[in-house]
């Protein structure tokens, strides 16, 4: 198989040119590889459910629907697929000779792709818990015991998951990397066709002819990358077995039910303990409840002793910035002011007490947020 | 001797047999039917299929059957010039560009530095060699080069007087615009144009009267 | 008494083979075990060889060996070796394989491994005066006298330039004759003027193959070349070998026009290769290395002021000249541009400077007319500027400029030993109507506007001291013999003509011998500068007196009488008194032969060349041997003149050009063979017109590569490209230091051509002298759309 | 690798003598098929061994494709028809002079006599860069030296560039848009009929060929019209040499008058975009109207807007501009 395409440049020297079409089938059989095996082993090979580890939620006091992706992520989240998608085909379709004017398009695309991106960072580093995709140690033990239960080792305790389970964190970072790799070299291409930024320059920057075939390989396995990604992504969201997380991508949220069997709410923590209705109006309130919920339970778990609460606290609070977030996108400013709070809280259990802070409740919440950094300290 | 590093170059032994048979008939003019160009193997088996080709041909060049051994690539001009030994036929540029390569097919100009020799067989090729008559009668084209002196180094002259020859044929009483017309496949660096044209006039009244 | 040859049409002897296909020219030579070789060239501007991996090629079936620059003689800088491992621009020969047919050849170059590295060049000759500009050799960026050296220009020197004008800094070389300050102040008009000229190839029909083997230590080399005897020695001089050594079988040359003078570099190849590994070695040049590695016209950027007197004489004129060097040797164009414009316009005071820059572009060389073509092609059309500006006739201009006998020009102050352009302006004029036709000018029909122009251009015509050697054989036929080249011009024949006449010979009873070293031939000039027709007129001439001299003592010795009572004429010598008393010619060959000495070669002149001698040696006892050296007048330079006319149509909404109408008058002496003449002055117009409309080497400014590799990107005129309407004249005055008359005539009509165009397009543009080369459609167009140029003033390989 | 440009490498040559052969083995071949008819543009590919099939179909023994054959509604011309019997053919000349004019300005005689009219329309740009064998987009690679701010571009496109900035060298391309000819093309998968405009690929889409045809296909036929029989045609063609060399531009129209006015046109030029383009907004404007300079103006400037020049090739505008202008002012003159 041919990695990638080399040709002698006008002075006769070996160069780069581009990847081998071949890394794109590549990519297409081991994504499609992947997803055949899966379903294969999901079919007739998987084992029967795991047996709780324990540490489940009752499902006591919960709502009916918990609210796992807010609007904007939601937003955020399908303009990019839509994006993605355009790219992948525009790439793609005329390599298998489906043939049209496809380079404006990519590039637009990629533009968009590169706004749609460019929002999730800020977003994700000042409205939401940069850390919640991080991968702890939690995810990673719950992973393996989640292997060795795949391989048939019956009895095995799965813990139970945080609100991203580690398949899901593990996506997240492929589809990053290939993503913005992508783009950033994408960008550099552009200089050479002519686009808004001008007209075609092969010589701006003064970058070799060399290093340009490495721009282009780059770019190009980024882009089978994300193309064996894509795969396996819709692969997982169309299974009638994971319908409810891809409804949650729809609509925000997951049944109640899903909650209890999937996770573990010290990991991503819901309330229920209070009634929503005494706390605040309704309407933006339902979240806006669920926030000081988030807060008191990490204070409940704070109480376990948990010798993984500090951690769990920051994804609880992690937990509640998402929905804080969420808020600003759909009700503007203050929840922004909040946001910034949060930033300047940092990101230990205060920036709880700050997103309660911005949104103006009541000491109680602000003693709680003390007693965590207490409990923190 | 440079720094340069040369890999591959052998230790030349002389070797005595080739040594000899390239001094017993060097400068002697041979019909060179030995320069068989091998080439490389065809990148595919020889397939027997409808409409491949064998490589010994009977070309009919100036009137006589000449049996020859041609390559798949290979041009009329090549053949011509290195396996006949036509060597009235001048590569001038071997890209369609010049013309000195002219000869006929079937009476028509072409230029046989862009003819596969496969694609002629069963077609009448005329040279320049071909037009002088066994007794030495010069073609009357070449009788109406001689007599206006046409040409200066005449590199080019063979290919024009090709184009001549056609001109006549299909064009017996030409004016001198219709006459450059005709030659204007042809390229002289000389441009000796004027005589050229001089002389094409020349020729059509000779090949006139003799028809 | 018989009819004078010189003055006659008379078809040349190898005419017959040209046209029945019996010519062998370099590359239709074939010899047994003869192998095929092919270049390996550089595909870079500048560059160094660091690793070859030939071992690929040299396994397969059929390669016999590979030829590199360790092979071959190394040669000192500037000077050019005929393979090298730091190639100066792009097509340069590396290394040549040497296979058992073409193919095999090709197939293996393809399969060798070379290893560059990149070096800084440069295209461009000012960009190398840049203070920071590259160089085209590591070892400098001209040459100052015989040195080679680095010039570059200060910022100042930059800043100091008008826009859009030539920046002069330093010069490599300089002349001044006259007060051109004083010259400027008295001028009533002065132009200063910014000229572009492309770079051009020769493109000779016949590429410069050769083919060569050995045989007994002696090298039998095929090979192309302008002339025999110059070649010869090069070749023993290139190879460091006894001349003797060298056979040089070059009967036919498919055209030069400068580029084959005395052969060329890369005739060494097969030569080395061929001992190397002991059978023949054909090498066929492409026209693809014949581009690359052929020559080419250089290029010049410069800056011209000239000051005119209200009568448009010319009180000073101003050069400054850069050459486009090439990467060798060097390039004296752009001086001579100097000398030509001094003899052409006669200044009352002129400074000339230049530097001729090496660039990383095809090596150059003379064409036709070297420097002067370039520099005439440029300053007509600013003739007629001025002439406009000053309300003077247009060729009024050009004569009240125009030398005359006792003209002094160029640095040296040289004097002419005859001159007469008036004469030629004022036939040309008649000839052309010009009268008549510049009630045209300007006229415009439908989109085309009609232009008339003039071009005048001279151009040396002649060099003198070669030797003349013929033999009257017991047959009566006399053969003369000629050590110039046959590149077409006929002058085989012609300059033999010389000493028929002094005999009174019918020309059946001639036969010329050239173009084979093993058939004894004399010394002599080079066949280019227009050198041979005066030069060998000469020669033979001598040789012809010689010859009837030692008729005259073997008649007057058996049949009495003084030497001076004979005459000799058809095939006879005989008694002036009683032309029946006498022998013909092969009774006193046989005498000669019985009486020895001087009369059948064994004794021989002492000023005779060494070659001379060893030819007439080897004759000596075949019959009455002639052999006499060109001893006569020899003051000051031989030029010669051509004045073109022409008429031409632009279309105006196109930008293309239709020559309507050419005429040429020369004045080159005495006409030796009118048809050839004719071609000759006809044919070197037309190749100024492809220097004025078409052609040109382009270059991508970025990776130093050229795009005019190809006939139909390097665009010499096709025969449609020319007017049907030509037609030429001379003015016939004998030379008064060539007893035969002539002078010579190859370079002095390409700058007519060119100039008659440029003249003439000028004229049709109303006056605006674009003051550039090629004068292309689209350069035409955009000036009468009122556009942008394209290209910039001095911006040269566009 | 060192690079020689010299001598045709190695290839297996087959010359069947009927289409259904030749489209077999053309399937069989695929991409390393080469479809050889004049040969004029093929010869320089191997020779320069830039181009390098593996099987060569020659298609000089398929004698059904030559030839020019009257129909019931126009006529109809064998893709492999040289250029010299379709500018010599008098039918064409006494119908279609527009495209004999261009058939007879291509090249040189020699060329004509060898090179057909479907090879004209096939032939591969000339682009110097291109034909030099760089590793430019067209070449497979991932740059255009052509349309860099230094490159030496005078004979370059003005307009339809997408990312390539190389024009297409037929002449005859523009008269038979004008002629509004159809060509038949055959392949295994059977026949498809385009409109002469749609047969000459953008490389917007496919950056790679000149033409819509696939490996495996065959251009068999040119089919024209009655439509435009003996109408007022003009074809002009510009170049730097008067024989044996590629237009700066063509261009070919072909217009019904009636009562003093345009009553239908057909414009279309070739040397300003990677294809030959049919000018249709400029026919808009002339349509209906009398033919006249300044009309022929208006067409013209109407044609040339949105023209992109490169560095050398800005008069490309004024030339198209006056070409039109000329084709409109010569209907007003017939």
């Amino acid at each position: 198989m041919e990695l990638w395409r080399r040709a002698a440049n006008p002075w006769g020297q070996d160069v780069l040119i581009g990847i081998s079409w071949d890394l794109m089938w590549a990519a297409v059989f081991a994504g499609l590889a992947f997803t055949l095996a899966h379903a294969v082993w999901a079919k007739w090979l998987a084992p029967a459910a795991s047996t709780d580890a324990g540490g489940g939620s009752s499902g006591a006091g919960l709502p009916a629907q918990i609210l796992r992706h807010a609007l904007s992520e939601r937003v955020f989240h399908w303009v990019m697929s839509a994006a993605m998608l355009v790219l992948l085909i525009t790439a793609f379709a005329p390599v298998i000779g489906i043939q049209f004017a496809w380079v404006t398009i990519h590039w637009i695309a990629g533009l968009i792709l590169t706004a749609t991106i460019v929002y999730h960072i800020i977003h994700a580093v000042f409205w939401q818990d940069f850390w919640a995709m991080w991968v702890n140690k939690a995810d990673i033990e719950a992973g393996l015991a989640e292997l060795s239960h795949m391989v048939g080792r019956n009895g095995t305790e799965v813990p139970k998951a945080a609100k991203y389970p580690i398949d899901h964190k593990m996506f997240h970072h492929g589809a990053s990397v290939s993503g913005l790799t992508a783009i950033v070299t994408g960008i550099f291409m552009m200089l050479r066709i002519d686009t808004w930024l001008g007209a075609a320059n092969p010589y701006l920057l003064d970058i070799t002819d060399s290093t340009w075939g490495v721009v282009y390989v780059v770019h190009g396995i980024s882009g089978v990358a994300l193309f064996g990604l894509i795969i396996t992504h819709i692969y997982f969201a169309i299974r009638p077995d994971k319908w409810w997380i891809t409804k949650s991508m729809i609509y925000g949220f997951i049944g109640q039910d899903k909650y209890v069997e999937n996770f573990d709410p010290n990991r991503w923590a819901i309330p229920g303990a209070a009634p929503q209705e005494e706390r605040v109006p309704a309407g933006v309130g339902a979240s806006l409840g669920s926030d000081d919920a988030v807060v008191g339970s990490s204070d409940a778990a704070v109480g376990s002793g948990d010798v993984e609460s500090g951690s769990n606290d920051t994804a609880a609070g992690g937990g509640d910035l998402a929905v804080g977030g969420g808020d600003a996108a759909a009700s503007g400013g203050d929840a922004a002011a909040g946001g910034g709070d949060a930033a300047a809280g940092g990101g230990d259990a205060a920036a709880g007490g700050g997103g309660a802070a911005a949104t103006g409740e009541s000491p109680s919440d602000s003693d709680d947020g003390l007693n965590e950094s207490e409990a923190a300290s | 001797m440079s720094d340069v590093e040369i890999i591959g170059k052998p230790e030349r032994t002389v070797s005595r047999r080739i040594f000899i048979k390239g001094v017993i008939a060097a400068g002697a003019t041979t019909s060179s039917a030995g320069y068989l160009f091998r080439g490389s193997q065809p990148l595919l088996g020889a397939l027997v299929v409808q409409g491949s080709v064998e490589r010994l041909v009977t070309l009919d060049v100036n009137g006589q059957q000449r049996r020859v051994d041609v390559l798949k690539q290979e041009t009329l001009a090549m053949t011509l010039r290195y396996k006949l030994g036509l060597t009235g036929t001048k590569l001038g540029c071997d890209r369609a560009e010049c013309g000195a390569c002219t000869v006929l097919i079937d009476g028509v100009t072409s230029y046989s530095c862009s003819v596969l020799t496969h694609s002629v067989r069963g077609k009448r090729i005329t040279t320049i060699e071909g037009l002088e008559a066994e007794d030495g009668t010069l073609h009357p084209v070449q009788q109406g080069v001689l007599d206006e002196g046409g040409f200066q180094c005449a590199f080019c002259a063979p290919g024009f007087i090709m184009s001549m020859v056609a001109m006549v044929e299909q064009n017996p009483n030409p004016t001198r615009a219709e006459a450059a017309q005709a030659l204007s496949g042809n390229l002289c660096r000389c441009a000796d144009y004027d005589k050229i044209l001089t002389s094409a006039m020349r020729a059509a009244e000779y090949a006139r009267q003799q028809a | 008494m018989a009819e004078k040859l010189v003055g006659q049409d008379i078809s040349p002897p190898d005419l017959r083979a040209k046209i029945t296909g019996r010519a062998k020219y370099a590359e239709d030579f074939r010899a047994d075990g003869m192998l095929f070789a092919k270049l390996l060239v550089s595909p870079m501007p500048h560059c160094r060889v660091r690793r070859i991996d030939a071992s690929a090629a040299l396994a397969m079936d059929g390669v016999v060996d590979i030829l590199t620059a360790d092979d071959v003689p190394s040669v000192d800088a500037p000077g050019e070796p005929c393979l090298t491992n730091e190639p100066l621009y792009e097509g340069e020969p590396i290394l040549a394989v040497a296979a058992v047919d073409e193919t095999t050849a090709a197939d293996a170059i393809e399969k060798i491994r070379v290893d560059f590295e990149p070096l800084p060049f440069v295209l461009s000759p000012l960009d190398s005066l840049h203070p920071n500009g590259p160089n085209g050799r590591l070892d400098g960026n001209t040459m100052i006298g015989r040195e080679l050296a680095t010039i570059k220009w200060t910022e100042e020197d930059f800043a100091a330039a008008p826009e859009g004008s030539m920046p002069m800094g330093e010069a490599a070389a300089e002349w001044t004759v006259g007060d051109i300050d004083a010259g400027f102040a008295e001028a009533a008009l002065i132009l200063d003027e910014t000229i572009v000229h492309q770079s051009l190839s020769h493109h000779p029909m016949e590429p410069r193959t050769t083919m060569a083997y050995w045989q007994n230590g002696k090298l039998y080399i095929h090979t192309s070349t302008q002339s025999l005897a110059r070649t010869q020695s090069a070749i023993a001089n290139m190879l460091d070998m006894d001349i003797e050594d060298v056979v040089m079988i070059a009967e036919y040359c498919g055209g030069g026009f400068g580029s084959k003078i005395s052969g060329s570099t890369i005739m060494q190849v097969p030569a080395i290769f061929s001992r190397k590994v002991n059978r023949p070695v054909m090498l066929r040049i492409t026209r693809y290395d014949e581009t690359a590695l052929g020559r080419a016209r250089p290029g010049f950027q410069a800056q011209v002021k000239i000051g005119f007197r209200a009568d448009g004489r010319i009180t000073a004129l101003d050069m400054y000249v850069l050459g486009d060097g090439g990467p060798y040797g060097r390039s004296g164009d752009n001086m001579s541009a100097g000398s030509t414009a001094s003899l052409n316009y006669t200044p009352l005071s002129q400074r000339h400077r230049g530097v001729a820059v090496y660039t990383n572009t095809p090596p150059k060389a003379a064409q036709r007319g070297p420097g002067g073509a370039q520099i005439i092609g440029m300053l007509e059309p600013l003739m007629d500027k001025a002439a406009r500006e000053l309300g003077v006739d247009r060729l009024d201009l050009r004569r009240i400029n125009a030398p005359e006998g006792d003209v002094l020009f160029g640095p040296r102050q040289t004097g002419l030993t005859s001159v007469h352009v008036k004469e030629a302006i004022d036939q040309g004029a008649e000839l052309f109507g010009w009268e008549e036709r510049l009630q045209r000018s300007g006229q415009r029909n439908g989109s085309k506007v009609t232009g008339v122009g003039v071009g005048v251009s001279p151009y040396t015509a002649g060099s003198r001291g070669f030797d003349g050697l013929l033999v009257i054989r017991p047959d009566g036929k006399v053969a003369i013999h000629q050590g110039i080249g046959n590149l077409g011009t006929h002058s085989i024949a012609d300059t033999a003509r010389a000493a028929a006449d002094v005999l009174g010979l019918a020309w059946d009873d001639v036969e010329v011998i050239w173009g084979d070293t093993r058939r004894h031939l004399p010394w002599s000039s080079v066949q280019a500068g227009s050198q041979t027709t005066f030069a060998h007129t000469r020669a033979n001439h001598a040789a012809g007196m010689d010859a009837r001299r030692k008729l005259q003592e073997i008649a007057a010795r058996d049949l009495g009488g003084q030497a001076e009572d004979y005459e000799t004429s058809d095939g006879r010598v005989f008694r002036r008194s009683s032309p029946s008393r006498g022998m013909t010619l092969a009774q006193a060959a046989r005498r000669a032969i019985e009486l020895g000495g001087r009369y059948s070669g064994q004794e021989l002149d002492e000023d005779l060349n060494d070659m001379t001698k060893r030819s007439a040696t080897a004759l000596a006892g075949t019959g009455l041997i002639a052999a006499a050296r060109d001893n006569y007048q020899n003051e000051g330079g031989i030029q010669s003149w051509v004045v073109g006319f022409a008429e031409v149509e632009l279309d105006v909404e196109t930008g293309q050009v239709d020559i309507v109408k050419y005429s040429a008058v020369t004045d080159c002496g005495t006409v030796l063979h009118p048809r050839s003449l004719g071609g000759q002055v006809l044919g070197g117009s037309i190749q100024g017109m492809g220097i004025a409309m078409s052609q040109k080497w382009v270059f991508d400014p970025v990776w130093g590569i050229g795009f005019a590799h190809r006939l139909y990107t390097a665009r010499p005129p096709g025969i449609l490209d020319v007017p049907l309407d030509l037609d030429w004249a001379a003015v016939e005055i004998p030379d008064p230091q060539n007893p035969v008359g002539p002078k010579g005539i190859g370079e002095p009509p390409v700058g007519a051509g060119s100039a008659a165009l440029t003249s003439a397009i000028a004229d049709a543009l109303g006056g605006k002298c674009l003051c550039r080369t090629p004068l292309t459609a689209d350069v035409l167009l955009a000036e009468i759309e009122g556009r942008e140029p394209a290209y910039g003033p001095l911006d040269l390989h566009v | 690798m060192a690079v020689i440009r010299d001598m045709i490498p190695a290839f297996e040559l087959f010359q069947p003598t009927n289409v259904e052969d030749t489209i077999e083995l053309l399937d069989r071949y695929g991409e390393d098929g080469w479809v050889l008819s004049g040969g004029m543009d093929s010869f320089d590919w191997f020779k320069d061994r830039i181009k390098r099939p593996a099987a060569v179909v020659d298609l000089v023994n398929v004698d059904e494709l030559r030839g020019v054959r009257t129909t019931p509604d126009g006529v109809e011309i064998g893709a492999l028809t040289t250029l010299t019997n379709v500018a010599d053919h008098p039918e064409l000349t006494a119908d279609y002079s527009v495209l004999t004019d261009a058939a007879s300005h291509i090249a040189t005689p020699q060329i004509r006599n060898r090179g057909t009219l479907g090879g004209n329309l096939s032939q591969d740009t000339r682009c110097w860069y291109y034909r030099g064998g760089w590793p430019c987009y067209r070449a497979g690679g991932n740059t255009c030296y052509a349309s860099a701010p230094t490159a030496m571009n005078r004979e370059h496109c003005i307009s339809g560039s997408s990312r390539c900035v190389a024009v297409n060298p037929s002449d005859s391309a523009s008269a038979l848009i004008a002629l509004d000819a159809k060509f038949v093309i055959r392949g295994s998968r059977g026949e498809r009929v385009v409109d002469a405009q749609d047969y000459f690929m953008r490389p917007s889409v496919d950056i790679e060929r000149m033409t819509i045809l696939k490996p495996g296909e065959l251009l068999t036929t040119i089919r024209i019209p009655s439509t435009w029989a003996k109408a007022t045609f003009y074809y002009e063609k510009i170049e730097d040499r008067k024989s044996w060399d590629f237009a700066l531009m063509t261009i070919a129209s072909a217009i019904r008058m009636s009562g003093g006015v345009i009553q239908d046109v057909r414009l279309a030029v070739n040397g300003v975009a990677p294809f030959p383009v049919r000018l249709e907004k400029a026919e808009q404007v002339v349509r209906g109207r009398t033919p006249s300079d300044d009309l022929g103006m208006e067409a013209g400037t109407v044609a040339t807007e949105g023209a992109q020049p490169l560095r050398h090739n800005a008069y490309k505008i004024d030339l198209m501009r006056n070409l039109v202008r000329r084709a409109i002012r010569n209907s007003a003159e017939a």
